[in-house]
């Protein structure tokens, strides 16, 4: 056990690896063992990341189960692992949110093999972001996490597949073409040659000139992954098109990498920064909160209208890092980890329906509730954790956002907490048109979810109903960090 | 005509210009390989003039243009092989003959 | 048992079968049932204890719940005598209604999921009710609506159940929006004591307001007028007041004893018992009183207008309720502390005891239509007859019956100087309530007499009763008459129980009590006579045409019948501004924003297209064009 | 009549040469039949090499006048013969092509010919005939660039191959070409 | 004595090499004779090149050994026209492993006649003997016979194709070009040759370095055409996509990939001279920029796959060029490095184009050869062949930058270097060329993993040859990514010692 707890963040990572090494070796005609095999290595990396969660002392604001090795002294290379309170519920989210996908997609039938493959390459990335403390390492594994996902839709894929694939390829990476001169200007501009992020942090450079053009390349092209206002177009498109678990994979965790990204490289290494930019990040964010929201109570297929309401959430998100109070913060880090859980329960419910109906027309479905009442109840928890019901997760997360942007500024406050109004239109209408309402003949004989099928569905819906009854669990275990960088943002001019 | 340095430049860059402008313009590829052989000859009065006038060492330059004319022969020999097997394919030895490969 | 067991039983019980219900226990609902029923019985014992055992000085126990440095958030329970009265008539009401709905939903399918939501219902509302830190009340005044949107749309296969059970979410939302806005300006704004971590405990806050530290101005303005407003707009919403009350007419889609315990005693309530909570705060500043006496007494009479020539029995009772809670809330604006409160809690008890008394009628006669009911039920059923006379007489303020008393201590509280306008108002809704509530009694009672009216009954309210009719009789009417029964007999007592309460509350008895020769009593039983006459004249003298004297005026009638046109300006709203803006995102979301990602994508490939075209296929093109670049740099190279 | 000084019959020599390797490589160039080409390539071949011979390096010249003269033209006539039948001249380009290439060639070496001219050059050392013979030239050939002498011959090697091969398919097709492909 | 034959034992490796090709290119199994009937004679001729090939193989795999022992050796040779140290040692290694990977690619290649495999395994072998020759050239003459000679024999090998086709008219104008370009080298470098007054490469670099003139740029940058038309950068790229698409697959493989490594070397050594011209870098970055962009530009608009590598070819080699534009070590060293992953890359791209070629009949209907590869063609190989699939994945993700290959890595490096001499914008145009470039890779990529397999597209079973080079060249990028650190010290210190000396 002891070279578990020195060694616990890069088993963590090598998870899926194994994982992707076990896919690769199962010769492909024999779905059930790779399926197994999945089921495993996603159970283990789950169960890892409680393991850590549990772990994790949650007095002190420095990086935790640290590993360090030299990779490239002179380019400034090292390979440094640890979280602090920051990362810490992402690496859970991505635990979670792994192994309920992998369980949701138990039906697939079509190249199995390979299907698995990528989503352990996309989930390795992944972990990889969230745990690597260095610029090289994080990029590398960010640009990781991306292109595995092109295959997933474009192969297993729905409507507009090829399109949406290559959509949402081409602007991530636009994004991270952003991203390569920012990480390595932050480097070279910093005078110290390292990619070593808690020395960046901590040297407090001045950046002059150059500083605001980095970290507007850095919010950018984070901010793409985030999926900030005007360039959102991708995530709605790409979540329709792709498989049930890949959009969840990618609505619940992808999109965290890239508000992650600002919180850990924009927020930390260059705090004066985000101060000068933080009425930008906050504008477009009650943008994203109210356009997509408004956005999605007119869209006609169900997943888009859960695209647009993660367009909006993320828009929560990013509300809360612009405050910049501990408040705002942990409220941020609370959305990211509260709304990857209640996407991925939307989503894999949406799955569930797809798969037998096989058309997700909000007009042609139809009192659902009757035929499918598990897949309808799971599907109006996630709703009401959209709108923010209490005892849900979101709603403190929103709570804490809102309490602390109406204290900044009170007409974005103001204006956010409308956007709640608008999310509850949207939802309601779906709940109303597609569950409620009259039994359609054409649905009458839909088979309900199995007991299997709905156990991964089950456990999102706990771990959103633990996290509402209890905020104290994830708010404590995020203080010490979140001060330590409220003290930083507060220290700058 | 003063014998220094700069007429023989001149001179090579004369005959420079006019072997380009035989390879540019020609349609015929014999005539473009002799273009090309010319722009090689400019080279030689270059190289030989540098070597009297400019403190270049004499056998070094001359050296040089040795090789220069060496690798021209070599250059004829595979260039006109080659333009055998265009006239085989093409039937015809014009540059308007190769103008299939595009975009 | 010490107090904070206490309070943690009545809050937690009802959670627990909901929870219980979530967890699969729902699949066996005979079971859901009983243990509703005993956490029921279990919630009513500990409000009863919380209420008897209640310490002078009151009692507080919170734990922090959610603590960030900027601000925490405490979970516990706070017994005052506010909130235990309070509790008391919840707890209570909540277990009849329990009882109650054994027998009327005896027969439904999905009887399981009505009892756990009915359960969650009542410890969302204790914990309202007992609530320690605002935000704690926040937070179960979302889970109430949350459970109200269930309940009103438990039969989810009826289309307009869906679309009611919709449209009561989205406004009492509008309301809390303005809620959630003004609690944030208040823990904003809070003195901040040593730890620097602001909070919103109640104690702390009614505090803060007596020695005047939330003086400042807020935008320009006083700040407890800014952030009374914003709480009045929650109270708004939540209590069907003036601008967002088309909501609860339209709740009657869901069952009646749903009604009864939700749409008239307990959750509607919930706003007023806020603004009793938070009274000091309140009348602090002389603009939200007045704001809210306007509200509340021309919703008042709005109600009492509609309510008198509704033809459906519980859109009847839905306007009165709104009515009499636009009472509660001029007693409450008036500065009185008691008044309101005790007119909420004898409300509580005739009101519930009518839509009761409904659900057997509705029952029995399969419509929920007044003459409907009158023509095949009548008076056949003792129980509702009785049940229907007790409440329709304290309702119209028959003097010594229950409504009668409440009401008279608010109207002496109008009584006042500077209230005058207020006072006439109040006056002229009591007459209207008198009207109403005997023209419902008479036409049911006295229906054999009267000449037939021109009958119709509206469509959806027939398909409702279809489904309340199918029960087997028996053992289930015998308790729903059981229960009518018993809270006839409660709320004969209710009126006299004044003194107690306010004793309760820590305040003198004079305050409630009434001196029957004053001028104020005079007027109030002119006004009962009046409305009352007018309805015996149109409704229940034999050869009565039964049409309304307002049938005189077809305008205003149909106005009225239309709810002051309310329904049609928020259709309106949402068509034109929601619609609008959605559109317009749509539109700038496919055209502006994709078609310019698209464009640049294409202006790529176009771009690509060019380059490809540089390779002509002709061997001298390339040289010219490779000598050209190099021509290019050696230029450069020279200028530079 | 200027008297007969050895400079004066140098610098018209020169001039004389100078003349002959421009028009000669102008006739190479400018008429349409390739014969005519090649002989106008002589003649340049034979001004350069003289040219050559007066900056004072005969083996060079001499070098020139074998291979170009001896070993290029004549195979481009070989080639030219083997290639064009009936000898038919080749129609002249279009305005609209020649005059934009003049001014693409002329224009690039300008550009160069005027950088050499003001180019600074180190200072020219004195004409040591020593230098100059075919002795030095021999004895730099085997010690200094005894490395380029040995590349120069695998260079020709790989070039007499190669055209052989290249030349060999044009005349006898390979037997079973096709079979082959199976 | 023996020092200076281990100095020189990669170049005599590759001479015996030829040596022994040349005996077998024209030893007896060859002449024809008449009385022996056709099929018998084709059969000889088959196995007597299946045995060339072995032999190439086994030469091949001696010289890469040679060229490894030979790593530690330094100091001048014939009179100090060459010097050997690490850095040219290094660009040798792996010029000899492009050389043995090419010559495996090759093994039994279709496109070209039996009787002229072995000749195709002579001239590539002497055509890396040139480039070998190039990298430790230290005098100008030496250079540039040394450049010639792996020119030739890339020229010879074009119109080697089996049959007649447009392969012939790629080869000319692959001539042609070569040599206008060449000629304009040598008048750079006789103006080079005129201003130091001496042929060496130091003295020149000294002289240039006394007094920099516009006209020593000038000179450099038409000496450095030469190496530009070998590397395909912007301006001198014309040749590249013709002779890609219609010469022989093997061919094509050698020149996209081991060429391109020898360009970059010889590149490296000649920018030596530079190094102290600062006109130089806005020159070069300009010129990297151009071929990026263009390369990344027109490869948008292909249908075809082997041309879109050779425009992809282009603008790799456009980063490559930026990267050396940075004139400083720690630039050359993540320059070379990625070369060596574009040389991998390149080999995996053409492993699947030669084993495709093995199933696609090339002649076209009036019987001229058809060497192209569309990239439909491609459709569903991951059915046809998992293995080719794998190969191509890695072979394209790598090229478009994307972890865990070394093109990542490669591409990191590289702007890191060039940032750190100040191209923060140039290091923006080039990751949005990158972004760009990765459509057209996706574009392949999505043809071959998510179209289905044509009706009547057979399955292609690839024999041990192919599988196990994927597998090694394969792992070998994807392990060289994720620890770079295994060849990158040796790089930095290579570099470092050229630049110092």
């Amino acid at each position: 056990m002891a070279w578990l707890d020195s060694h616990l963040l890069t088993s963590i990572l090598l998870c899926p690896v194994i994982g992707l090494a076990l896919t690769a070796l199962i010769p492909a005609s024999r779905t059930g063992a790779i399926k197994l095999s999945a089921a495993i290595v996603s159970g283990i990396s789950c169960a890892l990341s409680i393991l850590l969660w549990q772990r994790f002392d949650p007095s002190t604001s420095r990086l935790q189960f640290t590993e360090r090795m030299e990779w490239l002294p002179d380019l400034g290379i090292t390979y440094i692992v640890g979280i602090d309170g920051l990362s810490l519920p992402m690496v859970l989210l991505t635990g979670i949110v792994f192994f309920t996908g992998v369980l949701t997609m138990w039906e697939l039938e079509n190249r199995v093999k390979e299907y698995f493959a990528f989503t352990m390459a996309l989930v390795a990335g992944v972990f990889g972001v969230f745990i690597s403390q260095d610029l090289f390492f994080l990029f590398l594994f960010y640009e990781l996490a991306v292109l595995p996902m092109y295959l997933l839709i474009a192969i297993w894929g729905s409507t507009r597949r090829e399109y949406a694939a290559m959509k949402l390829t081409l602007f991530l990476l636009a994004g991270s073409a952003l991203l390569f001169p920012a990480l390595i200007g932050l480097s070279h501009y910093s005078g110290l040659n390292t990619f070593d992020l808690t020395l960046l942090s901590d040297a407090n450079t001045d950046w002059g000139g150059m500083g605001i053009i980095i970290f507007l390349f850095l919010y950018l092209g984070f901010g793409v992954l985030a999926g900030i206002f005007p360039f959102h177009t991708w995530s709605p498109v790409g979540h329709v098109a792709a498989p049930t678990a890949v959009s969840m994979l990618h609505a619940g965790v992808l999109m965290k990498l890239g508000s992650y990204g600002v919180l850990r490289v924009g927020m930390q290494v260059m705090p004066e920064e985000m101060v000068r930019w933080a009425p930008l990040i906050a504008a477009l964010a009650v943008c994203n909160i109210l356009y997509g929201a408004f956005v999605a109570l007119g869209q006609t297929d169900l997943k888009y209208v859960i695209g647009y309401s993660s367009v909006s959430h993320m828009g929560v998100v990013m509300l809360g890092l612009a405050t910049m109070s501990a408040a705002g913060i942990s409220g941020a880090v609370f959305q990211m980890f509260a709304h990857g859980i209640m996407t991925a329960l939307f989503f894999s419910s949406i799955g569930h329906i797809y798969d037998h109906t096989h058309t997700r027309e909000i007009s042609r479905l139809g009192g659902l509730f009757t035929t499918m009442p598990r897949a309808s109840t799971v599907f109006i928890i996630a709703g009401m954790a959209g709108i923010g019901v209490p005892c849900l997760a979101s709603f403190w997360a929103e709570l804490l956002v809102f309490i602390a942007a109406v204290k900044k500024w009170p007409l974005a406050g103001a204006l956010a907490i409308f956007g709640l109004v608008v999310s509850a239109l949207f939802v309601l209408r779906v709940v109303q048109r597609s569950f409620f309402g009259p039994e359609r003949d054409d649905w009458k004989d839909m088979p309900d979810m199995g007991n299997f099928m709905a156990t991964p569905r089950v456990i999102l819906a706990a771990v959103l109903l633990l996290f509402g009854f209890a905020p104290f669990l994830m708010l404590d275990q995020l203080a010490a960090s979140v001060d330590a960088l409220v003290q930083v943002l507060e220290a700058s001019p | 005509m003063a014998e220094t340095l700069g007429s023989y430049l001149l001179l090579s860059s004369a005959l420079f210009a006019v072997g380009l402008f035989g390879v540019l313009l020609r349609r015929n590829l014999v005539a473009m390989l002799i273009g090309v052989e010319l722009m090689l000859n400019a080279v030689i009065i270059n190289l030989v003039a540098f070597a009297r006038f400019a403190g270049a060492d004499p056998g070094n330059g001359q050296v040089f243009a040795l090789f220069v004319i060496g690798v021209a022969a070599a250059e004829a020999a595979v260039g006109l092989s080659i333009i055998l097997t265009v006239f085989k394919a093409r039937g015809a030895i014009s540059v308007d003959r190769l103008e299939e490969l595009s975009g | 048992m010490s107090l904070s067991q206490w309070g943690l039983l009545t809050i937690g019980a009802p959670l627990v079968t909901f929870v219980l219900f979530l967890l699969g226990v729902g699949r066996r609902p005979t079971l859901t049932v009983a243990l509703s029923l005993t956490t029921a019985a279990l919630a009513c014992a500990g409000t009863w204890a919380m209420a008897i055992t209640l310490p002078e000085a009151g009692y507080q126990a919170t734990t922090p719940w959610a603590a960030t440095a900027d601000f925490s958030i405490h979970l516990g329970i706070r017994l005052t005598g506010l909130s235990t009265a309070m509790g008391l008539v919840v707890g209570t009401i909540h277990l009849l209604v329990q009882l109650y709905s054994l027998g009327y939903m005896a027969t439904d399918p999905a009887q399981a999921r009505y009892f756990a939501v009915l359960s969650l219902f009542a410890s969302a509302m204790l914990s309202v009710v007992y609530a320690a830190d605002l935000i704690q009340t926040f937070i179960a005044w979302e889970l109430v609506g949350l459970s109200s949107y269930l309940l009103i749309g438990f039969w989810n296969f009826k289309p307009s159940a869906a679309q009611a059970a919709k449209k009561a979410f989205i406004m009492t939302r509008f309301g809390d929006l303005g809620l959630f806005l003004g609690l944030a300006l208040l823990m904003l704004n809070m003195p901040v004591e040593a730890g620097g971590a602001r909070n919103l405990l109640i104690a702390l806050i009614l505090e803060a307001v007596a020695n005047n530290d939330l003086a400042g101005n807020l935008f320009g303005y006083d700040q407890h007028t800014v952030i009374g407003l914003l709480l009045l707009c929650g109270i708004v919403g939540k209590s069907a007041q003036f601008p967002l009350h088309s909501w609860l007419p339209d709740a009657m889609e869901g069952p009646t004893p749903v009604s009864a315990l939700l749409h008239s005693a307990t959750m509607v309530a919930a706003g007023v018992y806020l603004f009793a909570l938070l009274q000091p705060l309140f009348l602090a500043s002389s603009i939200t009183s007045t704001v809210a006496l306007g509200i509340a007494s021309f919703t008042a009479v709005m109600a009492a207008g509609v309510a008198m020539v509704n033809p459906d029995m519980k859109r009847v009772l839905a306007w009165s309720s709104i009515s009499q809670l636009s009472f509660m809330l001029m007693g409450l604006a008036a500065g009185s502390e008691v008044a309101g409160f005790f007119h909420l809690v004898t409300h509580a008890g005739f009101k519930c005891l009518l839509f009761l008394s409904a659900g057997i009628f509705i029952h029995l006669a399969h419509s929920g239509d007044l003459t409907e009911i009158g023509r095949k039920v009548g008076s056949r059923s003792r129980a509702a007859s009785l049940g229907l006379l007790v409440g329709a007489a304290s309702l119209a303020g028959v003097p010594a019956m229950a409504g009668f008393m409440s009401k008279e201590v608010i109207l002496a509280q109008l009584h006042q100087p500077g209230y005058e306008g207020f006072y006439w108002l109040a006056l002229l809704g009591s007459a209207m309530t008198a009207y109403y509530a005997t023209r419902m009694a008479a036409v049911i009672l006295r229906s054999d007499s009267a000449a037939v009216s021109h009958h119709r009954d509206t469509e959806q309210t027939k398909q409702e009763v279809d489904h309340d009719s199918n029960h087997q009789g028996g053992l289930a009417d015998s308790i729903m008459a059981m229960t009518v029964v018993g809270l006839a007999l409660v709320t004969l007592g209710l009126g006299w129980l004044g003194p107690q309460l306010a004793g309760h509350l820590g305040l003198d008895a004079e305050l409630v009590a009434i001196d029957w020769d004053s001028m104020g009593v005079g007027l109030a039983v002119t006004a009962l006579l009046a409305g009352g006459g007018l309805a015996w004249y149109d409704y229940g003298r034999t050869g009565a045409y039964r049409e309304g004297f307002l049938s005189g005026l077809p305008a205003i009638e149909a106005m009225l019948k239309d709810g002051w046109h309310m329904d049609r300006c928020w259709r309106w709203v949402s068509d034109k501004i929601i619609a609008g803006l959605t559109l317009s995102a749509l539109f700038i979301d496919r055209r502006a924003i994709d078609r310019s990602i698209d464009g640049v994508a294409d202006g790529a490939r176009s771009g690509g297209v060019l380059a490809a075209s540089l390779q002509s296929g002709r061997l001298q093109w390339y040289l010219s064009l490779t000598l050209a670049v190099l021509a290019v740099a050696l230029i450069l190279l020279e200028w530079k | 009549m200027p008297e007969l000084s050895p400079e004066t019959l140098l610098n018209a020599a020169l001039g004389l040469l100078i003349v002959m390797t421009l028009a000669g490589a102008v006739l190479a160039v400018t008429l349409r039949k390739v014969f005519h080409n090649l002989l106008g390539f002589g003649l340049s071949v034979i001004g350069g090499a003289g040219v050559t011979l007066i900056l004072g390096s005969e083996f060079v010249a001499l070098m020139q006048l074998l291979i170009f003269l001896g070993g290029i033209a004549i195979a481009m006539v070989f080639a030219v013969m083997m290639s064009t039948p009936n000898e038919q001249a080749e129609e002249p380009r279009s305005a609209g092509a020649v005059i934009p290439a003049i001014l693409l060639g002329l224009g690039f070496t300008a550009l160069i010919c005027w950088a050499m001219l003001d180019g600074n050059f180190p200072q020219s050392s004195p004409y040591v005939a020593e230098a100059w013979s075919v002795k030095n030239i021999g004895l730099l050939l085997l010690t200094d660039y005894e490395l380029p002498f040995e590349a120069i011959s695998i260079l020709l090697l790989a070039a007499i191959i190669g055209s052989v091969l290249i030349a060999r398919r044009t005349r006898e097709p390979e037997p079973s070409e096709e079979a082959d492909r199976g | 004595m023996s020092g200076i034959y281990l100095r020189f034992l990669p170049e005599l490796g590759l001479l015996g090499l030829a040596l022994v090709l040349f005996f077998i290119a024209v030893g007896p199994g060859q002449e024809a004779d008449e009385r022996e009937p056709a099929d018998s004679r084709r059969k000889r001729l088959i196995r007597a090149a299946i045995a060339g090939d072995r032999v190439a193989l086994v030469g091949g795999g001696v010289v890469l050994i040679l060229a490894i022992l030979a790593v530690r050796q330094a100091g001048p040779l014939f009179f100090g026209a060459y010097r050997v140290a690490l850095f040219s040692q290094v660009i040798k290694i792996i010029l000899a492993a492009g050389l043995f990977f090419n010559i495996w690619l090759a093994q039994e290649a279709q496109s070209l006649a039996p009787r002229e495999r072995p000749e195709l395994m002579l001239f590539l072998s002497l055509s890396t003997l040139g480039m070998m020759m190039l990298v430790s050239a230290d005098e100008l003459i030496s250079f540039y016979v040394a450049l010639e000679i792996a020119a030739y024999s890339l020229y010879i090998l074009v119109p080697l194709t089996r049959g007649h086709g447009d392969h012939n008219e790629a080869a000319f104008k692959y001539f042609l070009y070569g040599a206008a370009t060449s000629a304009v080298a040598l008048f750079g470098m006789s103006i080079l040759f005129g201003l130091a007054g001496s042929s060496s490469i130091p003295q020149i670099a000294t002289a240039l370095s006394a007094n920099p003139s516009t006209l020593a740029v000038t000179a450099l940058l038409l000496t450095l055409g030469g190496v530009f038309f070998k590397l395909a950068v912007f301006p001198f790229h014309f040749w590249a996509p013709d002779v890609y698409q219609t010469t022989s697959h093997s061919v094509a493989a050698f020149i996209a990939g081991t060429s391109k490594v020898g360009a970059v070397a010889a590149l490296l050594r000649l920018l030596l001279m530079g190094l102290s011209l600062d006109q130089l870098y806005w020159l070069l970055g300009a010129l990297a920029l151009l071929s990026m962009s263009y390369g990344n530009l027109a490869a948008l608009a292909q249908r075809d796959f082997k041309r879109l590598l050779a425009y992809s070819g282009v603008a790799q080699g456009g980063y490559i060029l930026l990267g050396l534009a940075a004139l400083d070590s720690a630039a050359y060293a993540a320059a070379s490095y990625y070369a060596i992953a574009y040389l991998a890359l390149m080999l995996l791209c053409f492993l699947v184009v030669i084993e495709l070629g093995r199933t696609r009949h090339g002649v076209r209907a009036d019987g001229s050869t058809d060497n192209s590869l569309p990239i439909d063609a491609l459709g569903g190989l991951y059915s046809r062949s998992p293995w080719l699939a794998l190969a191509l994945m890695i072979g394209l993700l790598g090229l478009a930058g994307v972890p865990p290959t070394a093109g990542f890595s490669g591409k990191w490096f590289l702007f890191k270097a060039i940032l750190d001499q100040g191209g923060f914008w140039w290091v923006l145009i080039a990751g949005i060329n990158n972004t760009i470039a990765v459509y057209y890779y996706l574009v392949v990529l999505k043809a071959a993993y998510v179209t289905p397999a044509a009706d009547g597209a057979t399955a292609i079973e690839t024999s041990l040859w192919p599988r196990a080079l994927t597998l090694s060249v394969g792992l070998g990028v994807v392990v060289l990514g994720i620890a770079p650190q295994i060849i990158m010290p040796t790089l930095q210190a290579a570099v470092s010692a050229m630049i110092g000396s």
